[in-house]
């Protein structure tokens, strides 16, 4: 058909329709590096829980949307460890040498936040707590010296990785407690399944030189904590499944509970409103702002994504707005800046959806993968707005 | 319906809402039995052998009360058989979950079967007793597959051990 | 609110809603074994693209729909090979020791089809061709004492694996011919890109004896025959992009290339039906019945899938039936048995659509994981009609 | 909307049947304006700087005519940048694709980017000159993460190394 079309018209095409504009150059291949971070860098790790020995964790600017790079973070994905400058990336990975058989090896892999590759790794006792991915089950120093990596056998302990030195340090035996709450330069709190917390102290060479503990806080039989917290500066807020905040105090001496504070007036309680979530609780630290993922339902539903965020005053512990999501969160971060921004997202939705953490509105759906994210990071305060001194959202 | 929608249906929070707004009225139902209320909600209790109701492959499946992962009755095992070559955990958490077909309740042992990537099929999460992990024996989040030759996830059972304790 | 109706009612629930049944005995956790294969057993490759380095590979019965077993088979899906008795499943598998970086391995690994576990591995060069998945990147020999793994870095190789002794034997030089499409107990053909076949026969203990090449039977540049193809005794059929099938002889002395023959006539071609997919082809070989996946569509569709399967009785190149397809189809295999089963599937709908692979009736979907499901197989002739000498569509 | 069509709407074949149908319309309308028959369809030829037109994040971007994969635009990079922290394949498949922008054929390299897991945005399958892997120069099925640290792929390129021989 068109053979005879062109038997009509023999002139060769190109000779006729060539164009004035200069041909196009040719171009050599490269490969980007990230510039200095932005208050607006998210962070969505991707536990892929169909491939899981094949996770990821993406790295996307907030303002555009864009994707800016990617790691490729072995099996098991919970969360990563950001330097405080956020020069680096420090991520628990569980490997196997032939995937899902052979040898076991659980690390700490060092990334450089320049070129984004892999510049190191500390091998850790193979024993890193996988299952539904937590925030929790790793921290930070508050100088980025060592990261902690939380272990359950269901024997509990905490590895201890010199990310300066590059070296695994020790490991805390932790019996009846577990998680990583970071309190300082050279301490880490746990929470207990008596209801306390117990606080860690570290020699400067990251060895255990002391142990405290809380008094009792909270009845894990009749309303326990859930894992999930927010840290501003020596503050832990811990939030119980009927939704008591207990904030703990980690400023010198003991551990030292607060008077426990409610997220629900009676008739919210009665109404059922509820916390839920894998990581549901967020702070913007300067403002002392609280964001919590709210739901109504029975008992039983502490885990279930939310379709409001809730927002508190840390000082006065009033409500003081309602986010109407786009689409049900299960977890959410706020960035550390004075425009900040809240990230939200659910392993069974993959995208990230992003929100003005000041009024609620949304600023645009950043389409996955990720393809099941589910903990959501944002950067150091430390890296953008110079304040190491406030320990930001974690 | 959208896949992932399709993907969550036969887990999760809907069934398990649903089960526990059953669960809930069905107590309720036999509280105010206590009271000779009579009511239909109650499981017609008929003599004989042992029984129980519903589809293994359902979220909703009465034994699921506390679960959280791939059923392994949709992975080539069943309720209580790890699937070919895989290995049981010896370890893991325990929930208790009420029969509606003879109204009692059991202590259900939900053991993880190991050394293979996920089965990806039927996902189900139900969180009743659900604890949070400083409460291992009663924690759903953990990876159960300890103490076996690796820790590779693949299915979840729910294995019968016992009645719970009056 | 229950607690103040429970507290007018204070008789223990339990007490009086005592069934007359007897309680649930407890019960032991136990490991299932597979039987004896059945005919309509099929296997699902999933290359799960957005986490390849943790790959599976599905069984399932064709007439339940139930799945009954799971291959974790490692990075870079292809197929697996079949030992003609199903006594074992043969897998080409990649890995690195930190999964997507350190050092590669490349393996045969062997799989008991009664425990379905690991029971061996063979350690091949670390050059196994990936990429989009093919059919044709393995294959067996008829005796099931040689897998042949194709290589492409893109130097062209084939590597070749004793699973009887389980050890690796050689690797062969190939230049210009790739894929591996066996033809008997000790040789095997690729095609190459000057329009021919090579044939290799290898001795007994699986070393180069001998190469012939074909005469040139197709036109690479003009009207190149596609990688996915089917066996039926010594004869492979390869199909051209425009729907011309070559036949090609491998019963003796040099391959003897058949001349072409039409899918299409002249106003099928015209109206622009194609072959299209992943592996569109797949053949029942005790009847001489082919199957091809149709779609319509301009140059460059090869790799699209179809809503038709076109049925083609080989002996009289007559077609058959039109088969309209649930869903599109990419791969599709059918079983060896007297009452066939066809299984369709497409990497991007995660399901398998079986069907009456005489009358074309849709029998059952099965919903997956498989997430993406690529290559389909089903069992061997040899393993559940009794018929070595036939050999089974691959 | 479902996520798989939503996942596939950013590829695939919906999209690369629209731009060959477009492409052969321009095709045809060259050869008849050779005939000197003025179609709307041209592109209309301005004298300056190299041109080119359309999203590189879209599969129907021009360079794309032939590729196969996840586009490195929406992972990091751009159409002839890797990603951060991945590796350019020094070899790789050929494509030619016409810039509609200046009507004239460019061979582009579909160089991948290697060294981390799949991206997995902005999948793109486009078959236009593909051949079988027995030609591996012009095949995008190949796994071109050769010549590389290791094989493990992320992303394509489409880099423009030339203009196509008449």
């Amino acid at each position: 058909m068109i053979a005879s079309l062109a038997g009509q018209a023999m002139v060769k095409p190109s000779a006729m329709a060539e164009p004035s504009a200069q041909p196009l150059a040719p171009e050599t291949l490269r490969v980007e590096e990230l510039g200095p971070p932005s208050p607006h860098w998210l962070i969505a790790n991707d536990a892929n829980f169909l491939g899981y020995m094949d996770s990821k964790v993406y790295l996307f600017d907030g303002d555009s949307g864009a994707m800016l790079a990617m790691i490729s973070a072995g099996g098991y994905r919970n969360s990563v460890e950001l330097a405080p400058g956020m020069s680096h990336v420090y991520s628990p990975e569980t490997y196997y040498t032939r995937h899902t058989r052979g040898e076991r090896s659980d690390v700490v892999t060092l990334y450089d936040t320049v070129s984004f590759q892999a510049v190191g790794e500390v091998v850790i006792p193979p024993k890193r707590a996988t299952g539904m991915p937590n925030r929790h089950y790793s921290g930070i120093s508050d100088d980025g010296r060592f990261v902690y990596v939380n272990n359950i056998t269901p024997a509990m302990s905490v590895s201890v990785v010199d990310v300066a030195e590059r070296r695994f340090v020790t490991e805390i035996e932790t019996a009846g407690c577990t998680l990583v709450y970071p309190t300082g330069e050279r301490s880490l709190a746990l929470l207990c399944g008596d209801g306390t917390v117990q606080e860690l102290t570290l020699a400067e060479d990251g060895t255990l030189a002391q142990r405290r503990r809380s008094p009792q806080f909270f009845d894990a039989e009749a309303d326990p904590v859930t894992e999930k917290a927010v840290r501003v500066g020596d503050r832990w807020y811990y939030f119980s499944f009927d939704g008591w905040v207990h904030a703990v105090d980690f400023g010198g001496g003991a551990p030292r509970p607060a008077p426990r504070w409610s997220l629900f007036d009676d008739e919210q309680r009665r109404e059922n409103w509820k916390v839920g979530g894998l990581q549901f609780a967020a702070v913007h630290a300067a403002s002392g702002t609280l964001y919590v993922v709210i739901h109504q339902g029975g008992p039983g539903t502490h885990k279930d994504p939310g379709n409001q965020v809730w927002v508190y005053d840390l000082a006065t512990r009033q409500r003081r707005a309602v986010f109407e999501l786009a689409s049900p969160a299960s977890s959410i971060a706020v960035t550390p800046d004075a425009a900040p921004l809240l990230v939200a997202a659910s392993p069974e939705v993959p995208a990230l959806f992003v929100y003005d953490a000041r009024s609620g509105a949304m600023q645009r759906v950043i389409e996955g993968p990720p393809f099941m994210p589910t903990i959501v990071q944002t950067v150091p305060a430390a890296a953008v707005v110079g304040e190491a001194a406030t320990a930001g959202s974690p | 319906m959208n896949w992932l929608d399709r993907y969550a249906a036969r887990s999760t929070r809907r069934v398990a809402q649903a089960t526990s707004r059953r669960h809930f009225l069905s107590r309720l139902g036999m509280t105010l039995a206590g009271a000779t209320v009579a009511l239909p909600l109650l499981p017609v209790a008929r003599a004989g052998a042992p029984r129980e109701a519903g589809d293994p492959e359902s979220c909703d499946y009465w034994r699921y009360c506390a679960i959280d992962g791939f059923l392994c009755s949709c992975c080539g095992g069943s309720a209580n058989s790890c699937p070919p070559g895989t290995e049981p955990s010896p370890v893991t958490w325990i929930g208790t979950c009420r029969n509606d077909a003879d109204g009692r309740d059991y202590v259900i042992s939900y053991n993880d079967c190991c050394g293979k990537s996920a089965c990806g099929r039927c996902n189900c999460t139900r969180n009743e007793g659900d604890r949070p992990v400083y409460q291992p024996s009663k924690s759903n989040d953990i990876n159960w597959c300890l103490g076996t030759t690796n820790n590779v996830y693949h299915c979840s059972t729910a294995v019968v051990i016992g009645r719970a304790a009056e």
